[in-house]
Protein backbone atom coordinates (compact mmCIF):
# COMPACT_ATOMS: atom_id res chain seq x y z
CA UNK A 1 0.00 0.00 0.00
CA UNK A 2 2.53 2.43 0.97
CA UNK A 3 4.83 1.48 -2.51
CA UNK A 4 2.26 1.90 -4.37
CA UNK A 5 1.51 5.99 -3.04
CA UNK A 6 5.36 6.30 -3.01
CA UNK A 7 5.09 5.11 -6.76
CA UNK A 8 2.16 7.28 -7.50
CA UNK A 9 3.86 10.39 -5.96
CA UNK A 10 7.10 9.53 -7.51
CA UNK A 11 5.20 9.58 -10.83
CA UNK A 12 3.24 12.50 -10.23
CA UNK A 13 6.19 14.33 -8.98
CA UNK A 14 7.82 13.39 -12.56
CA UNK A 15 4.43 14.60 -14.61
CA UNK A 16 4.91 18.08 -12.86
CA UNK A 17 8.58 18.24 -13.06
CA UNK A 18 8.14 17.68 -16.88
CA UNK A 19 5.11 19.96 -17.38
CA UNK A 20 7.58 22.60 -15.81
CA UNK A 21 10.17 22.34 -17.98
CA UNK A 22 7.50 22.56 -20.76
CA UNK A 23 6.46 26.20 -19.71
CA UNK A 24 9.91 27.27 -19.11
CA UNK A 25 10.76 26.26 -23.00
CA UNK A 26 7.34 27.94 -24.12
CA UNK A 27 9.04 31.16 -21.72
CA UNK A 28 12.55 31.07 -23.15
CA UNK A 29 11.06 30.90 -26.61
CA UNK A 30 8.86 33.91 -26.03
CA UNK A 31 11.78 35.39 -24.84
CA UNK A 32 13.49 34.75 -28.02
CA UNK A 33 10.09 35.94 -30.60
CA UNK A 34 10.64 39.20 -28.54
CA UNK A 35 14.19 39.80 -29.10
CA UNK A 36 13.13 39.86 -33.65
CA UNK A 37 9.69 41.05 -33.14
CA UNK A 38 10.02 44.08 -30.38
CA UNK A 39 12.64 45.41 -33.08
CA UNK A 40 10.53 44.72 -35.87
CA UNK A 41 7.24 45.99 -34.71
CA UNK A 42 7.55 48.67 -32.25
CA UNK A 43 9.16 51.76 -32.96
CA UNK A 44 8.42 54.40 -30.46
CA UNK A 45 6.02 53.17 -27.48
CA UNK A 46 3.32 54.58 -27.65
CA UNK A 47 0.09 55.31 -24.68
CA UNK A 48 -1.29 51.94 -25.84
CA UNK A 49 -0.51 48.95 -28.43
CA UNK A 50 -2.45 50.26 -31.44
CA UNK A 51 -4.01 47.24 -33.65
CA UNK A 52 -1.26 47.85 -36.33
CA UNK A 53 1.77 47.05 -33.72
CA UNK A 54 -0.56 44.13 -32.52
CA UNK A 55 -1.29 42.58 -35.60
CA UNK A 56 2.33 43.00 -36.83
CA UNK A 57 3.67 41.01 -33.68
CA UNK A 58 1.27 38.27 -33.96
CA UNK A 59 1.90 38.05 -37.76
CA UNK A 60 6.17 38.87 -36.47
CA UNK A 61 5.88 34.88 -34.34
CA UNK A 62 3.83 33.36 -36.83
CA UNK A 63 6.05 34.19 -39.89
CA UNK A 64 9.21 33.13 -37.73
CA UNK A 65 7.38 30.21 -37.33
CA UNK A 66 6.77 29.59 -41.00
CA UNK A 67 10.89 30.32 -41.28
CA UNK A 68 11.96 28.03 -38.99
CA UNK A 69 9.28 25.16 -40.60
CA UNK A 70 10.79 26.12 -44.49
CA UNK A 71 14.28 26.11 -43.47
CA UNK A 72 14.24 23.18 -41.18
CA UNK A 73 12.04 20.83 -44.34
CA UNK A 74 14.35 22.42 -47.00
CA UNK A 75 17.53 21.38 -44.19
CA UNK A 76 16.10 17.57 -43.99
CA UNK A 77 15.79 17.20 -47.62
CA UNK A 78 19.69 18.76 -48.32
CA UNK A 79 20.97 16.10 -45.41
CA UNK A 80 18.85 13.18 -47.48
CA UNK A 81 19.98 13.65 -50.83
CA UNK A 82 23.70 13.64 -48.91
CA UNK A 83 23.95 17.16 -50.45
CA UNK A 84 25.42 20.08 -50.67
CA UNK B 1 8.25 25.13 -5.65
CA UNK B 2 9.93 23.87 -9.04
CA UNK B 3 7.11 26.16 -10.20
CA UNK B 4 7.82 28.61 -8.08
CA UNK B 5 11.28 28.72 -9.03
CA UNK B 6 11.11 28.82 -12.59
CA UNK B 7 8.50 31.88 -12.66
CA UNK B 8 11.06 33.76 -10.53
CA UNK B 9 13.51 32.84 -12.85
CA UNK B 10 11.10 34.24 -16.07
CA UNK B 11 10.71 37.16 -13.86
CA UNK B 12 14.13 38.21 -13.52
CA UNK B 13 14.86 37.11 -17.37
CA UNK B 14 11.87 39.39 -18.47
CA UNK B 15 13.08 42.47 -16.33
CA UNK B 16 16.60 42.44 -17.05
CA UNK B 17 15.53 42.16 -21.20
CA UNK B 18 12.93 44.75 -20.62
CA UNK B 19 15.62 46.60 -18.87
CA UNK B 20 17.75 46.30 -21.70
CA UNK B 21 15.24 47.49 -24.52
CA UNK B 22 13.52 50.48 -22.58
CA UNK B 23 17.22 51.59 -21.55
CA UNK B 24 18.89 51.74 -25.27
CA UNK B 25 15.19 52.95 -26.54
CA UNK B 26 14.73 55.43 -24.45
CA UNK B 27 17.79 57.49 -23.02
CA UNK B 28 20.00 58.86 -25.63
CA UNK B 29 23.76 60.40 -24.08
CA UNK B 30 22.77 59.39 -20.18
CA UNK B 31 22.83 62.38 -18.33
CA UNK B 32 23.68 63.10 -14.24
CA UNK B 33 19.88 62.15 -13.41
CA UNK B 34 17.16 60.49 -15.34
CA UNK B 35 15.30 63.53 -16.65
CA UNK B 36 11.12 63.73 -16.62
CA UNK B 37 11.09 63.07 -20.31
CA UNK B 38 13.17 60.00 -20.03
CA UNK B 39 11.20 58.51 -16.70
CA UNK B 40 8.18 58.66 -18.71
CA UNK B 41 9.41 56.51 -21.47
CA UNK B 42 10.62 54.09 -19.20
CA UNK B 43 7.26 53.68 -17.78
CA UNK B 44 5.87 53.61 -21.04
CA UNK B 45 8.14 51.35 -22.65
CA UNK B 46 8.08 48.80 -19.71
CA UNK B 47 3.66 48.87 -19.77
CA UNK B 48 4.03 48.35 -23.77
CA UNK B 49 7.27 45.78 -23.40
CA UNK B 50 5.27 43.37 -21.52
CA UNK B 51 1.52 44.32 -23.56
CA UNK B 52 3.97 42.57 -26.37
CA UNK B 53 5.02 39.85 -24.74
CA UNK B 54 1.03 38.70 -24.12
CA UNK B 55 0.28 39.24 -27.51
CA UNK B 56 3.40 37.29 -28.91
CA UNK B 57 2.57 34.43 -25.95
CA UNK B 58 -0.93 34.35 -26.99
CA UNK B 59 0.20 34.38 -30.92
CA UNK B 60 2.29 31.26 -29.94
CA UNK B 61 0.17 29.60 -27.97
CA UNK B 62 -3.02 29.57 -30.32
CA UNK B 63 -0.39 28.73 -33.21
CA UNK B 64 0.87 26.04 -31.09
CA UNK B 65 -2.21 24.32 -30.83
CA UNK B 66 -3.75 24.76 -34.72
CA UNK B 67 -0.23 22.73 -35.25
CA UNK B 68 -1.15 20.45 -32.60
CA UNK B 69 -5.11 19.95 -34.28
CA UNK B 70 -3.53 19.68 -38.03
CA UNK B 71 -1.35 16.53 -36.65
CA UNK C 1 26.74 8.08 -29.67
CA UNK C 2 28.78 11.08 -28.30
CA UNK C 3 29.43 12.31 -31.65
CA UNK C 4 25.62 11.46 -32.83
CA UNK C 5 24.42 14.04 -30.18
CA UNK C 6 26.97 16.64 -30.67
CA UNK C 7 26.20 16.52 -34.48
CA UNK C 8 22.59 16.51 -33.72
CA UNK C 9 23.40 19.60 -31.00
CA UNK C 10 25.18 21.43 -34.08
CA UNK C 11 22.41 20.97 -36.54
CA UNK C 12 20.34 22.79 -34.24
CA UNK C 13 22.65 25.76 -33.46
CA UNK C 14 23.02 25.81 -37.07
CA UNK C 15 19.43 25.89 -38.12
CA UNK C 16 18.51 28.03 -35.05
CA UNK C 17 21.04 31.06 -36.27
CA UNK C 18 20.11 30.52 -39.83
CA UNK C 19 16.12 31.11 -39.20
CA UNK C 20 17.41 34.22 -37.04
CA UNK C 21 19.58 35.49 -39.69
CA UNK C 22 17.25 34.66 -42.83
CA UNK C 23 14.15 36.00 -41.08
CA UNK C 24 15.95 39.26 -40.29
CA UNK C 25 17.06 39.85 -43.92
CA UNK C 26 13.83 38.87 -45.78
CA UNK C 27 11.07 39.84 -43.59
CA UNK C 28 10.39 43.64 -43.85
CA UNK C 29 7.37 44.00 -41.75
CA UNK C 30 5.42 40.69 -41.57
CA UNK C 31 2.40 40.13 -43.16
CA UNK C 32 -0.14 37.68 -43.01
CA UNK C 33 1.57 35.19 -44.64
CA UNK C 34 5.08 34.48 -46.67
CA UNK C 35 4.76 35.92 -49.84
CA UNK C 36 6.35 34.12 -52.69
CA UNK C 37 9.55 36.99 -53.10
CA UNK C 38 9.99 36.07 -49.17
CA UNK C 39 10.02 32.51 -49.42
CA UNK C 40 12.67 32.83 -52.25
CA UNK C 41 14.78 35.00 -50.41
CA UNK C 42 14.65 32.30 -47.51
CA UNK C 43 15.83 29.53 -49.41
CA UNK C 44 18.71 31.53 -50.88
CA UNK C 45 19.45 33.39 -47.88
CA UNK C 46 19.58 29.50 -46.29
CA UNK C 47 21.65 28.04 -49.05
CA UNK C 48 23.64 31.41 -48.98
CA UNK C 49 24.45 30.55 -45.40
CA UNK C 50 25.75 27.20 -45.63
CA UNK C 51 27.72 27.81 -48.29
CA UNK C 52 29.33 30.73 -45.82
CA UNK C 53 29.57 28.32 -43.28
CA UNK C 54 31.50 25.85 -45.65
CA UNK C 55 33.92 29.00 -46.54
CA UNK C 56 34.91 30.08 -43.12
CA UNK C 57 34.79 26.51 -41.74
CA UNK C 58 37.55 25.36 -44.66
CA UNK C 59 39.55 28.85 -44.02
CA UNK C 60 39.57 28.25 -40.14
CA UNK C 61 40.66 24.87 -40.47
CA UNK C 62 43.54 25.83 -43.25
CA UNK C 63 44.59 28.82 -40.88
CA UNK C 64 45.08 26.05 -37.64
CA UNK C 65 46.65 23.66 -39.41
CA UNK C 66 49.24 26.47 -40.68
CA UNK C 67 49.63 28.03 -37.16
CA UNK C 68 50.42 23.96 -36.43
CA UNK C 69 52.85 24.01 -38.90
CA UNK C 70 54.39 27.28 -37.14
CA UNK C 71 54.66 26.10 -34.08
CA UNK D 1 41.08 20.32 18.66
CA UNK D 2 41.33 18.91 15.30
CA UNK D 3 37.45 18.73 15.07
CA UNK D 4 37.70 22.20 15.81
CA UNK D 5 40.14 23.05 13.76
CA UNK D 6 38.85 21.27 10.67
CA UNK D 7 35.45 23.11 10.77
CA UNK D 8 36.76 26.98 11.10
CA UNK D 9 39.09 25.40 7.96
CA UNK D 10 36.17 24.70 6.27
CA UNK D 11 33.84 27.33 7.69
CA UNK D 12 37.08 29.83 5.88
CA UNK D 13 36.83 28.09 2.42
CA UNK D 14 33.18 28.84 2.61
CA UNK D 15 33.38 32.28 3.02
CA UNK D 16 36.00 32.69 0.48
CA UNK D 17 34.34 30.82 -2.33
CA UNK D 18 31.23 32.87 -1.06
CA UNK D 19 33.36 36.09 -1.79
CA UNK D 20 34.64 34.78 -5.32
CA UNK D 21 31.00 33.82 -6.64
CA UNK D 22 29.81 37.40 -5.10
CA UNK D 23 33.30 39.11 -7.23
CA UNK D 24 32.40 36.87 -10.11
CA UNK D 25 28.79 38.48 -9.98
CA UNK D 26 29.73 41.88 -10.13
CA UNK D 27 32.47 41.44 -12.72
CA UNK D 28 30.08 39.81 -15.06
CA UNK D 29 27.63 43.18 -14.16
CA UNK D 30 30.70 45.04 -15.48
CA UNK D 31 30.69 42.96 -18.67
CA UNK D 32 27.00 44.00 -19.23
CA UNK D 33 27.09 47.50 -18.80
CA UNK D 34 29.96 47.87 -21.07
CA UNK D 35 27.77 46.27 -23.81
CA UNK D 36 25.53 49.00 -23.30
CA UNK D 37 27.78 51.95 -22.60
CA UNK D 38 30.86 51.00 -24.88
CA UNK D 39 28.03 51.82 -27.66
CA UNK D 40 26.59 54.63 -26.36
CA UNK D 41 29.47 56.45 -25.19
CA UNK D 42 32.36 55.32 -26.97
CA UNK D 43 32.26 56.57 -30.95
CA UNK D 44 35.76 56.10 -32.36
CA UNK D 45 38.36 54.87 -30.06
CA UNK D 46 40.99 58.05 -29.96
CA UNK D 47 44.48 57.99 -28.19
CA UNK D 48 43.13 58.32 -24.49
CA UNK D 49 39.54 58.49 -22.80
CA UNK D 50 38.57 62.23 -22.69
CA UNK D 51 36.54 63.01 -19.60
CA UNK D 52 33.77 63.85 -21.94
CA UNK D 53 33.34 60.21 -22.14
CA UNK D 54 34.70 59.28 -19.13
CA UNK D 55 31.85 61.01 -17.27
CA UNK D 56 29.19 59.61 -20.20
CA UNK D 57 30.22 55.71 -19.08
CA UNK D 58 29.74 56.68 -15.28
CA UNK D 59 26.17 58.50 -16.22
CA UNK D 60 25.69 55.36 -18.26
CA UNK D 61 26.05 53.01 -15.16
CA UNK D 62 24.10 55.18 -12.90
CA UNK D 63 21.10 55.71 -15.09
CA UNK D 64 21.25 52.06 -16.15
CA UNK D 65 20.91 51.06 -12.42
CA UNK D 66 18.39 53.50 -11.82
CA UNK D 67 16.37 52.13 -14.76
CA UNK D 68 16.74 49.26 -13.61
CA UNK D 69 15.11 50.55 -10.03
CA UNK D 70 12.62 51.61 -11.62
CA UNK D 71 11.41 48.97 -13.39
CA UNK D 72 11.91 46.49 -10.66
CA UNK D 73 9.96 48.70 -8.67
CA UNK D 74 7.34 49.61 -11.09
CA UNK D 75 6.88 45.64 -11.66
CA UNK D 76 6.74 44.71 -7.89
CA UNK D 77 3.66 46.82 -7.79
CA UNK D 78 1.78 45.80 -10.92
CA UNK D 79 2.31 42.23 -9.55
CA UNK D 80 0.95 43.21 -6.07
CA UNK D 81 -2.46 44.79 -7.45
CA UNK D 82 -2.10 41.63 -9.42
CA UNK D 83 -2.82 43.37 -12.55
CA UNK D 84 -1.96 43.45 -16.14
CA UNK E 1 43.28 28.13 -6.36
CA UNK E 2 39.22 29.45 -7.04
CA UNK E 3 40.26 33.17 -7.20
CA UNK E 4 43.21 32.00 -9.73
CA UNK E 5 40.06 29.86 -11.83
CA UNK E 6 38.07 33.26 -11.65
CA UNK E 7 40.70 35.65 -13.03
CA UNK E 8 41.58 33.57 -15.90
CA UNK E 9 37.52 33.36 -16.68
CA UNK E 10 37.39 37.03 -16.82
CA UNK E 11 40.56 37.74 -18.25
CA UNK E 12 39.64 35.57 -21.50
CA UNK E 13 35.74 36.64 -21.25
CA UNK E 14 37.37 40.00 -21.56
CA UNK E 15 39.46 39.21 -24.31
CA UNK E 16 36.99 37.75 -26.19
CA UNK E 17 34.29 40.56 -25.86
CA UNK E 18 37.24 43.66 -26.41
CA UNK E 19 38.38 41.59 -30.14
CA UNK E 20 34.64 41.26 -30.76
CA UNK E 21 34.12 45.28 -30.70
CA UNK E 22 37.40 46.14 -31.59
CA UNK E 23 37.15 44.20 -34.87
CA UNK E 24 33.61 45.86 -35.64
CA UNK E 25 35.04 49.10 -34.78
CA UNK E 26 38.44 48.37 -36.62
CA UNK E 27 37.98 46.52 -39.51
CA UNK E 28 35.75 47.74 -42.72
CA UNK E 29 36.06 44.83 -45.65
CA UNK E 30 38.20 42.35 -44.08
CA UNK E 31 41.71 42.76 -46.48
CA UNK E 32 44.26 39.99 -47.13
CA UNK E 33 46.44 40.84 -44.29
CA UNK E 34 45.69 43.81 -41.11
CA UNK E 35 47.28 47.23 -42.63
CA UNK E 36 49.15 49.29 -40.74
CA UNK E 37 46.12 52.17 -39.62
CA UNK E 38 43.57 48.81 -38.24
CA UNK E 39 46.36 47.73 -36.42
CA UNK E 40 46.98 51.17 -34.68
CA UNK E 41 43.62 51.09 -34.30
CA UNK E 42 43.04 48.05 -32.75
CA UNK E 43 45.79 48.88 -30.35
CA UNK E 44 44.03 51.76 -29.61
CA UNK E 45 40.69 50.28 -29.16
CA UNK E 46 41.92 48.22 -26.94
CA UNK E 47 43.46 50.23 -24.53
CA UNK E 48 40.21 52.36 -24.53
CA UNK E 49 38.65 49.37 -24.15
CA UNK E 50 40.29 48.85 -20.65
CA UNK E 51 40.20 52.07 -19.45
CA UNK E 52 36.28 51.82 -20.29
CA UNK E 53 36.51 48.92 -18.24
CA UNK E 54 37.98 50.89 -15.08
CA UNK E 55 35.83 53.90 -15.16
CA UNK E 56 32.61 51.51 -15.58
CA UNK E 57 33.90 49.21 -13.03
CA UNK E 58 34.95 52.38 -10.59
CA UNK E 59 31.23 53.45 -11.49
CA UNK E 60 29.36 50.48 -10.36
CA UNK E 61 31.60 50.27 -6.81
CA UNK E 62 31.12 53.55 -6.04
CA UNK E 63 27.22 53.19 -6.64
CA UNK E 64 27.43 50.38 -4.80
CA UNK E 65 28.59 51.57 -2.03
CA UNK E 66 25.89 54.90 -2.01
CA UNK E 67 23.50 52.18 -1.95
CA UNK E 68 24.72 50.35 0.94
CA UNK E 69 25.30 53.32 2.77
CA UNK E 70 21.31 54.82 2.25
CA UNK E 71 20.22 50.99 3.40
CA UNK F 1 43.59 -9.74 -19.41
CA UNK F 2 40.22 -8.86 -19.23
CA UNK F 3 41.44 -5.73 -16.81
CA UNK F 4 43.50 -4.95 -19.46
CA UNK F 5 41.24 -5.08 -22.14
CA UNK F 6 38.92 -2.70 -20.10
CA UNK F 7 41.54 -0.65 -19.52
CA UNK F 8 42.25 -0.03 -23.54
CA UNK F 9 38.45 0.38 -23.91
CA UNK F 10 38.64 3.13 -21.03
CA UNK F 11 41.46 5.00 -22.88
CA UNK F 12 39.90 4.72 -26.11
CA UNK F 13 36.51 5.67 -25.54
CA UNK F 14 38.77 8.76 -22.99
CA UNK F 15 40.40 9.33 -26.58
CA UNK F 16 36.77 10.12 -28.32
CA UNK F 17 35.00 11.86 -25.94
CA UNK F 18 38.22 14.46 -25.87
CA UNK F 19 37.84 14.52 -30.25
CA UNK F 20 34.67 15.00 -29.75
CA UNK F 21 34.91 17.78 -27.58
CA UNK F 22 37.32 19.68 -29.58
CA UNK F 23 35.94 19.02 -32.61
CA UNK F 24 32.38 20.76 -30.61
CA UNK F 25 34.58 23.84 -29.42
CA UNK F 26 35.88 24.04 -33.37
CA UNK F 27 32.15 24.17 -34.39
CA UNK F 28 31.36 26.63 -31.59
CA UNK F 29 34.13 28.81 -33.05
CA UNK F 30 32.87 28.96 -36.29
CA UNK F 31 29.40 29.87 -35.62
CA UNK F 32 31.43 32.89 -33.75
CA UNK F 33 33.06 33.84 -36.54
CA UNK F 34 29.57 33.67 -38.62
CA UNK F 35 27.76 35.50 -36.43
CA UNK F 36 30.91 38.48 -37.23
CA UNK F 37 31.53 37.52 -41.11
CA UNK F 38 28.31 37.38 -42.35
CA UNK F 39 27.20 40.28 -41.48
CA UNK F 40 30.70 42.24 -42.77
CA UNK F 41 30.66 40.19 -45.78
CA UNK F 42 26.86 38.91 -46.67
CA UNK F 43 24.56 42.19 -47.96
CA UNK F 44 21.97 40.52 -49.93
CA UNK F 45 21.87 37.18 -50.47
CA UNK F 46 22.59 35.74 -54.37
CA UNK F 47 21.39 33.09 -56.53
CA UNK F 48 25.30 32.07 -55.11
CA UNK F 49 27.91 32.77 -53.09
CA UNK F 50 30.70 35.18 -55.46
CA UNK F 51 34.38 35.33 -55.23
CA UNK F 52 34.46 38.55 -54.32
CA UNK F 53 31.79 36.86 -50.36
CA UNK F 54 33.96 34.30 -50.43
CA UNK F 55 37.57 35.82 -50.31
CA UNK F 56 35.67 38.60 -47.71
CA UNK F 57 34.94 35.63 -45.58
CA UNK F 58 38.03 34.05 -45.91
CA UNK F 59 39.75 37.41 -44.76
CA UNK F 60 37.31 38.00 -42.29
CA UNK F 61 38.13 34.60 -40.80
CA UNK F 62 41.82 35.24 -40.83
CA UNK F 63 41.70 38.62 -39.86
CA UNK F 64 39.88 38.26 -37.13
CA UNK F 65 42.44 35.45 -35.62
CA UNK F 66 44.94 38.20 -36.48
CA UNK F 67 43.12 40.95 -34.26
CA UNK F 68 42.62 37.81 -31.57
CA UNK F 69 46.11 37.28 -31.36
CA UNK F 70 47.14 41.12 -31.52
CA UNK F 71 45.21 41.80 -28.48
CA UNK F 72 45.91 38.53 -26.35
CA UNK F 73 49.77 39.17 -27.22
CA UNK F 74 49.38 43.20 -26.10
CA UNK F 75 47.24 42.01 -22.96
CA UNK F 76 50.02 39.89 -22.06
CA UNK F 77 52.67 42.16 -22.04
CA UNK F 78 50.81 44.68 -20.11
CA UNK F 79 50.00 41.97 -17.63
CA UNK F 80 53.59 41.31 -17.13
CA UNK F 81 54.60 44.97 -16.81
CA UNK F 82 51.89 44.51 -14.12
CA UNK F 83 50.49 48.16 -15.36
CA UNK F 84 47.20 49.92 -16.66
Amino acid sequence: MVELEKETETAELQRMVAAEEQRARLTAQVHNFMEVCWEKCVDKPGSKLDSRTETCLANCVNRFIDTTLSITHRFAQIIQKGGH
Amino acid sequence: QVKVQIAVANAQELLQRMTDKCFRKCIGKPGSALDNSEQKCIAMCMDRYMDAWNTVSRAYNSRLQRERANM
